[in-house]
């Protein structure tokens, strides 16, 4: 470890960079291999029976003609589970939450949300599957049932788990110098209650597992669509008993995950391997899309009354929310969203006396675990409608309120004064919050746009312009490794346990291997998502991947960078700091005629026979090394759009949409463009379009994707971006994560944009999503009042 | 249930199977012909992960049994690329960072193909509009457009280049010599068996070009 | 799903009262009810095929006529599973003569579950609505036929 | 996600089909362009025990204009309609509202006399149909029929036609000369199915309103012509608030139902919306037209 913070990159050649990845040209042709492309000889296909009871008493389940169905192999009751029949692991302890539960692999007596499974059901084709799960007999009880949050938070509201007294699980509170005393004192206080509902990832490709059980060698080898091929393995060593040698989990193509996919376990990850291993034969399920909308976790429920104190200038004296979190039916990921919910809403801003405090309620609702945002797009939407409540009430421009507001760039590191979810302190490392702000304000045209509204107006058409900011948390450890190999071909290997799920790692790492061994991205091959490969590491989570892994790659690269012009050095006779790395050679500088290959190096620093110096440590060019970053990175920016009403029928169409970013030092902008693409359309997907509808009694109404609505092509703006570069000091790249940044504040501007399109009517936006028929809603009601 | 002979022909291969009625073509592509380029993302006809090429014309194959496409002339990605060499579109996917995670891309390029057969000179609008019925989760569809309008550009210009008479629209688009020429500018588009556009008027004394059956 | 509503139906309400405690008349106009079986005295059981066109289910379960105070009031319990989910439903009726005629309020809360709530959303309220207005057609045409 | 197992079958003629249609009667369903049965099959929601397949008879592949009505047979696909320049020229309502049927992908395989047979009460052609007056033939064990439209729509997804009925065409009477139309419809995102969709034709002469035609989809169990507001328009002068007041009507007239996307008080507010925008619109054609 001894290059660890000293490492200084040969050429910055390729780190910077708009190259095109090296994943998508089998992507492109169809030789990809998502989990469901996986063919195995003899392999058998299951389909899960999940529950239509959102809260039930399991009678009885008789499962006898379904194991008589034709094609049917197997079936499987909680009864069958012998020692899996324990609630699955539990993630991410905290000391607030006293209750920490998780669901079992297959339902014992009682289900709690509709999509719970009961029963497993293997076949030979997945048709014959499901058919048998239409045999499958289960006499339900049906009980009492917490829906809606806020009824399931308040006393006598049915229970999710008999032996609590309530639905809540934590009660979580942080503060900040001295809320009471700051609002005591403040010549303004606003209240209000933001409410934000439900939603889903919803990749493209659903879930998926596929296990194999090799009984002689007692090897077992799974395919799972997951961000976090690591701990399942791990996870799975533990509960089947094997070393965790003799497990290899291979996520492999996968289809999107954006925060569901990072779940420890889901039930299917957990049978079928123990199907493969019942049956000794390999066993694959797909969810289906339906499945998807019941059975993978969401996110997004959460009800804030917040209150902010100011003086007559705007300037904040106080924030405080208490809120309401919906875990869902189980807590298996524990307080991450609420926790980095109440720690995003500070954003850029001083906020010298803060109070957050929140109830994680159990509901009879599918469990909630972090989805792109992970409680950011909360934090950010209760702090920016406070700022824009602040502009109205005082008679403020909403810009000048945040300006009299930022953290300025000489006052970091900023020490916010809470606890991050990394269980570090929430210390802002870098960042230029008026400057990123300024940008953005340009790019939407901010000063002209008064009039520019007002011409709109007088043609009748209803326009509003949004400018919202945010710091996003990335980066967190505790650590990502990476070993960089260059093979006697020339060719350089990465392998990191950091999977990818369309973020461009391939490319991504490639580029930072490159510039320090001095080769083309197009020569560096990266692997990942493969325990066979790389067997230490977390997941892909948390926007992390560029920072932590990122770093990794990096020490090790230039590890093997170091050792090759120590080889090279005794073979091209001169001192090793006179040896450069470039163009697949490494030559003595000003000589480039006294060169060899990297692959001829590679070659040699692999002797068959006679001595090895000891100066080279070990065979090959070869590094392995682990970066653990202190704390987490804090990237930022600002988001501003145009959007119009129409007014008669409530119809949102967003005109344009820019996005000024700083995620630190750029290691490709085309892949960094493309992420934030996606997150703003999933953020406005959520903003306008995505609701996971239930009824009262927690019937889930929106489980196609006829009634759960992402938005297509024909729905999304252009969208324009922006790059600011603020370094980090915090890691040798200068890196920062941006995964969710796209995200973030969408919500957050388009209500803003909202508000200001129907100022004329009064109208102020509580709550997201909107819809067609919300916004006529308040515009009839406005209209009535006035 | 009875079990049904079939055969059909992707990407110019003959392929023959039995299946049961009920199995979609889509299942049928992926496992019994082994093409798994084909994706599945709903299974109920939104995501368009599973749009194919049927006959020349782009359609969901979650939505069509096995046994409908007896005889029938499919395209599938792995027929897009002339061996090593990406085909126009995919290589302007690739160039503009159109896809991500790739698991909707298959079903992109296949609706592209078509549509810019139909509509060499797309506006924004009718691109959006035409990839409308592919969902994608990654990119915030604004590299797909413009990977779409870059395709359409480049070969515009050489239809351009190479016919006289500019582009027709998409609504005759089938007879035009311009849009022969556009199909032989764009490679795989040009199997349109009995191409709709030439049909669209037609008395049902007139025997229909029978699809091959 | 809470629906209601008021019918009147051309009959006394002794006739009335009679005719939707009578299993028969109950079996010909709830939609879809194939078979009725009474095992206890006003409970049932009872197979319902419900649906639209091609989308239907079958559903096994019981149907209970309960808080009966003749001739003006009772309450009609419903409840069924399949392979498309659950129903359940409860509806109370409420009749007021009204010389040869009788006005009859009801007021149903109908759940339905499973598949067809989480797929079948757009047209659930309206076919809900419809199979209530089936039932009480029904029933107005039964009476009219002097039952 | 995988349908049921069903019997297939594939037959080369009407009389075929029929033949079959009678032998299994309401066990069967007829699979044309299957863009709506199918995923109801893929999610059981449809267990059909029979599937008559009418891709191979090719007779029923057609679309000819005969006098005053185009004659669209139970094969033609929807894509066909839309990319056809007579229906463009002669029924242009016809071609603005199948574009907004789904995607492509959807209109290259659905069919406009399935859309008629399946009845989905938020679906554009059925709406078409309603507004134009339309018939349906239809053949049966006991031979051939004919079913105006407003005889044919029952309930959603319910019509007149027996289950040993097979609908061979359906005629779509061309807009009568000088006519103006418009269709206009709201939906949560491009290719969804409508809120409300409203259709017009409208023909005026001498500055008064001779006919008009208003139909409705998504507004109730069937597709619906507001009669009451088309009651409302004949022999007045065309003006902004003529359109108000047909509007008006509309809402009175309409029992909308609520579903998670939109209230009954949304889809009946934004009905007369759309109305008065298509009456404006269809009127300034009628001008075009002169």
């Amino acid at each position: 470890m001894r290059h660890r913070n000293t490492y200084v990159p040969m050429s910055t050649r390729y780190f910077g960079a708009r190259i095109t990845r090296n994943e998508d040209p089998a992507l492109l042709t169809g030789r990809g291999l998502f989990v469901d492309d996986v063919r195995l000889p003899a392999m058998a296909h299951a389909a899960v029976l999940r529950s239509p009871h959102a809260h039930a008493r399991i009678r009885r389940i008789d499962a006898r003609r379904a194991q008589a169905a034709p094609g049917v192999l197997a079936v499987f009751v909680h009864a069958d589970l012998g020692p899996l029949g324990e609630p699955l692991p539990k993630l991410i302890p905290h000391p607030s939450l006293t209750y920490h539960k998780t669901q079992y692999a297959l339902a014992p007596d009682k289900v709690r949300y509709v999509g719970e499974p009961v029963a497993f059901v293997v076949a030979e084709s997945r048709y014959a599957a499901e058919d048998a799960c239409d045999q499958v007999e289960v006499d339900y009880e049906p009980l009492p049932v917490a829906a809606m949050l806020e009824a399931a938070a308040a006393p006598g509201a049915p229970r999710v788990h008999d032996d609590m007294d309530s639905n809540v699980c934590a009660h979580y509170i942080q503060r900040v110098g001295n809320v009471e005393e700051a609002f005591a004192r403040a010549p303004h206080r606003f209240r209000e209650r933001f409410v934000i509902d439900r939603g889903a990832s919803c990749p493209m490709e659903t879930r998926g597992v596929v296990a194999a059980w090799d009984s002689r060698s007692r090897r077992l080898d799974v395919w799972d669509s997951t961000q976090a091929p690591i701990p399942i393995r791990n996870g799975l060593a533990e509960m089947f008993g094997l070393a965790e040698e003799d497990v290899r989990v291979i996520a492999p193509d996968v289809g999107g995950g954006f925060g569901p996919k990072v779940m420890m376990f889901y039930p299917e990850e957990v049978l079928v391997p123990l199907a493969a291993m019942r049956l000794g034969r390999p066993v694959k399920w797909i969810e289906d899309r339906r499945e998807h909308l019941v059975a993978t976790n969401q996110e997004r429920e959460q009800i804030h009354d917040a209150e902010i104190a100011v003086d007559s200038d705007g300037r904040i004296l106080g924030v405080r929310t208490v809120f309401l979190y919906d875990a869902g039916a189980y807590i298996p990921y524990g307080l991450i969203v609420p926790i980095v919910a109440s720690t995003t809403l500070p954003g850029p801003y001083h906020i010298p006396n803060y109070h957050c405090e929140f109830r994680a309620v159990f509901t009879n609702k599918t469990m909630v675990s972090p989805y792109r945002g992970a409680g950011r797009p909360h934090g950010v939407f209760v702090m920016e409608r406070l700022l824009d409540r602040v502009a109205r009430e005082l008679g403020l421009d909403r810009a000048e309120v945040r300006r009299r507001n930022f953290i300025q760039p000489d006052e970091f590191p900023y020490d916010v004064g809470l606890i991050y979810q990394d269980n570090a302190p929430l210390r802002y490392d870098s960042g230029n919050y008026p400057g990123c702000f300024d940008r953005a304000l340009e790019l939407i045209g901010y000063r002209d746009w008064p009039a520019r509204q007002r011409a709109a107006r007088d043609s009748g058409r209803w326009l509003g312009c949004g400018v919202a900011c945010y710091v996003e948390g990335t980066g967190i450890g505790p650590y990502e490794g990476a070993r960089v190999t260059v093979e006697p071909s020339g060719r350089v290997f990465v392998a990191t346990g950091v999977g990818t799920q369309g973020q461009g790692h391939m490319t991504s790492f490639a580029q930072i291997a490159a510039d320090a061994l001095g080769v083309s991205p197009r020569e560096v091959t990266v692997r990942t998502g493969d325990t066979g490969v790389f067997g230490w590491g977390t997941g892909t989570f948390a926007s992390r991947a560029a920072t932590v892994a990122g770093n990794a790659v990096a020490l090790a690269a230039q590890a093997v960078a170091d050792k090759s012009r120590t080889v090279a050095a005794s073979l091209l006779e001169a001192p090793p700091d006179e040896i450069e790395l470039a163009g697949g050679n490494a030559f003595v500088r000003g000589v480039p005629g006294r060169s060899m290959t990297l692959g001829a190096l590679a070659r040699t620093a692999n002797p068959l026979r006679f001595t090895m110096p000891k100066e080279w440590e070990g065979p090959g060019l070869e590094a392995v090394r682990y970066f653990t970053p202190p704390q987490g990175t804090f990237s930022n920016g600002v988001h501003a759009c145009v959007v119009e009403v129409d007014i008669e029928t409530g119809q949102l169409t967003v005109e344009r949409y820019a996005v000024v970013h700083d995620c630190g030092r750029v290691i490709n902008p085309m892949i960094l463009e493309g992420q934030i693409h996606g997150g703003v359309a999933q953020g406005l997907g959520g903003a306008f379009w995505e609701k996971l509808a239930y009824d009262d009694q927690a019937q889930p109404l929106s489980t196609t994707l006829m009634d759960y609505l992402l938005p297509t092509a024909a729905e999304m703006p252009p969208i324009e971006i922006e790059h600011m570069e603020t370094p980090s000091p915090l890691n040798p790249l200068g890196v920062k994560g941006a995964g969710e940044a796209g995200v973030i504040p969408a919500a957050a501007v388009i209500a803003q944009a909202v508000d200001d399109a129907l100022a004329p009517l009064g109208i102020q936006i509580a709550q997201t999503p909107l819809n067609p028929n919300l916004l006529w809603r308040l515009i009839t009601e406005a209209r009535r009042r006035s | 249930m009875a079990a049904h002979e079939i055969s059909l022909r992707i990407n110019g291969k003959p392929y023959a199977g039995r299946v049961e009625a009920r199995k979609t073509l889509a299942d049928f592509i992926r496992e019994d012909c082994g093409l798994t380029g084909t994706h599945l993302g709903c299974e109920h006809g939104v995501c368009g992960a599973c749009t194919i090429l049927l006959n020349g014309e782009a359609i969901r194959s979650c939505l069509l049994f096995a046994v409908q496409a007896e005889g029938a002339e499919l395209m599938t990605v792995e027929g897009l690329a002339d061996g090593d060499r990406l085909h126009p579109i995919q290589q302007a996917f690739w160039d503009h960072h159109a896809l991500q995670c790739g698991f909707c891309t298959p079903g992109f390029l296949m609706t592209t193909l078509a549509f810019l057969r139909d509509a060499p000179r797309p506006t924004e609008r009718e691109i959006r509009e035409a990839l409308a019925g592919n969902l994608c989760r990654c990119t915030g569809y604004k590299n797909i457009v413009e990977a779409v309008t870059a395709v359409a550009e480049t070969l515009a210009s050489a239809a351009h280049a190479g016919a006289s008479p500019p582009l027709a629209g998409p609504a005759d688009v089938a007879g035009s010599a311009a849009a022969v020429h556009a199909r032989a500018a764009l490679p795989g588009a040009q199997t349109r068996p009995g191409g709709k556009g030439s049909r669209s008027e037609r008395a049902p004394s007139h025997s229909p070009k029978r699809r091959r059956s | 799903m809470k629906l209601e509503g008021t019918n009147t139906l051309p009959a006394p309400i002794e006739t009335v009262w009679k005719t939707i405690n009578d299993p028969e008349a109950l079996r010909r106009c709830t939609p879809g009810l194939d078979e009725l079986k009474e095992f206890e005295p006003d409970r049932y059981e009872a197979t319902l095929r419900i649906g639209i066109a091609a989308v239907k289910g079958t559903y096994k379960g019981t149907l209970a006529i309960t808080d009966k105070q003749a001739p003006s009031h009772c309450k009609l319990v419903l409840q069924g599973s399949g392979n498309s989910g659950f129903v359940r439903g409860e509806g109370v009726i409420d009749l007021e003569p009204q010389g040869d005629v009788t006005l009859v309020k009801w007021a149903g809360d109908l759940q339905v579950g499973g598949l067809i709530a989480g797929v079948g959303q757009r047209m659930l309220m309206g076919v809900g609505k419809m199979l209530i207005g089936q039932f009480f057609k029904c029933l107005e045409q039964q009476l009219g036929q002097g039952v | 996600m995988k349908p049921a197992a069903f019997e297939y079958h594939a037959p080369d003629t009407v009389e075929d089909a029929v033949a079959l249609l009678e032998a299994h009667g309401d066990q069967a369903k007829i699979l044309a362009g299957g863009q709506s049965l199918v995923p109801l099959m893929n999610m059981r929601l449809a267990r059909p025990a029979v599937i008559i397949d009418i891709n191979r008879i090719h007779a029923l592949d057609y679309l000819t204009p005969d006098g005053d009505v185009l004659r669209i047979g139970a094969l033609c696909r929807q894509r066909c309609v839309e990319r056809s320049a007579v229906v463009e020229a002669r029924c242009p309502l016809l071609s603005a509202a199948i574009r907004l049927i789904g995607h492509v992908q959807i209109r290259n395989r659905g069919t406009v006399v399935g859309s008629l047979a399946h009845a989905d009460p938020a679906a554009e052609a059925t709406a078409v149909f309603a507004v134009l007056g339309g018939t349906i033939t239809a053949v049966g064990p006991d031979g051939t029929r004919t079913i105006p439209a407003d005889e044919y729509f029952v309930s959603y997804l319910t019509t007149s036609l027996d289950p040993r009925e097979l609908i061979t065409e359906a005629r779509f009477p061309v807009l009568p000369p000088g006519a103006g139309w418009s269709w206009r419809e709201i939906a949560r995102r491009h290719g969804d199915f409508a809120l409300t969709g409203v259709g017009v034709v409208l023909t005026a002469r001498a500055g008064t309103v001779k006919n008009a035609r208003i139909g409705l989809t998504g507004v109730g169990p069937t597709p619906a012509r507001a009669a009451r507001a088309e009651r409302v328009l004949v022999g007045r002068a065309p003006s902004g608030a003529l359109w108000d007041e047909a509007a008006e009507a509309v809402r009175a007239e309409i029992d909308p139902d609520d579903d998670i996307h939109a209230s009954a008080e949304y889809r009946r507010h934004v009905a007369g919306v759309l109305a008065r925008r298509a009456l404006a619109e269809a009127y300034a054609r009628t001008m075009e037209a002169v």
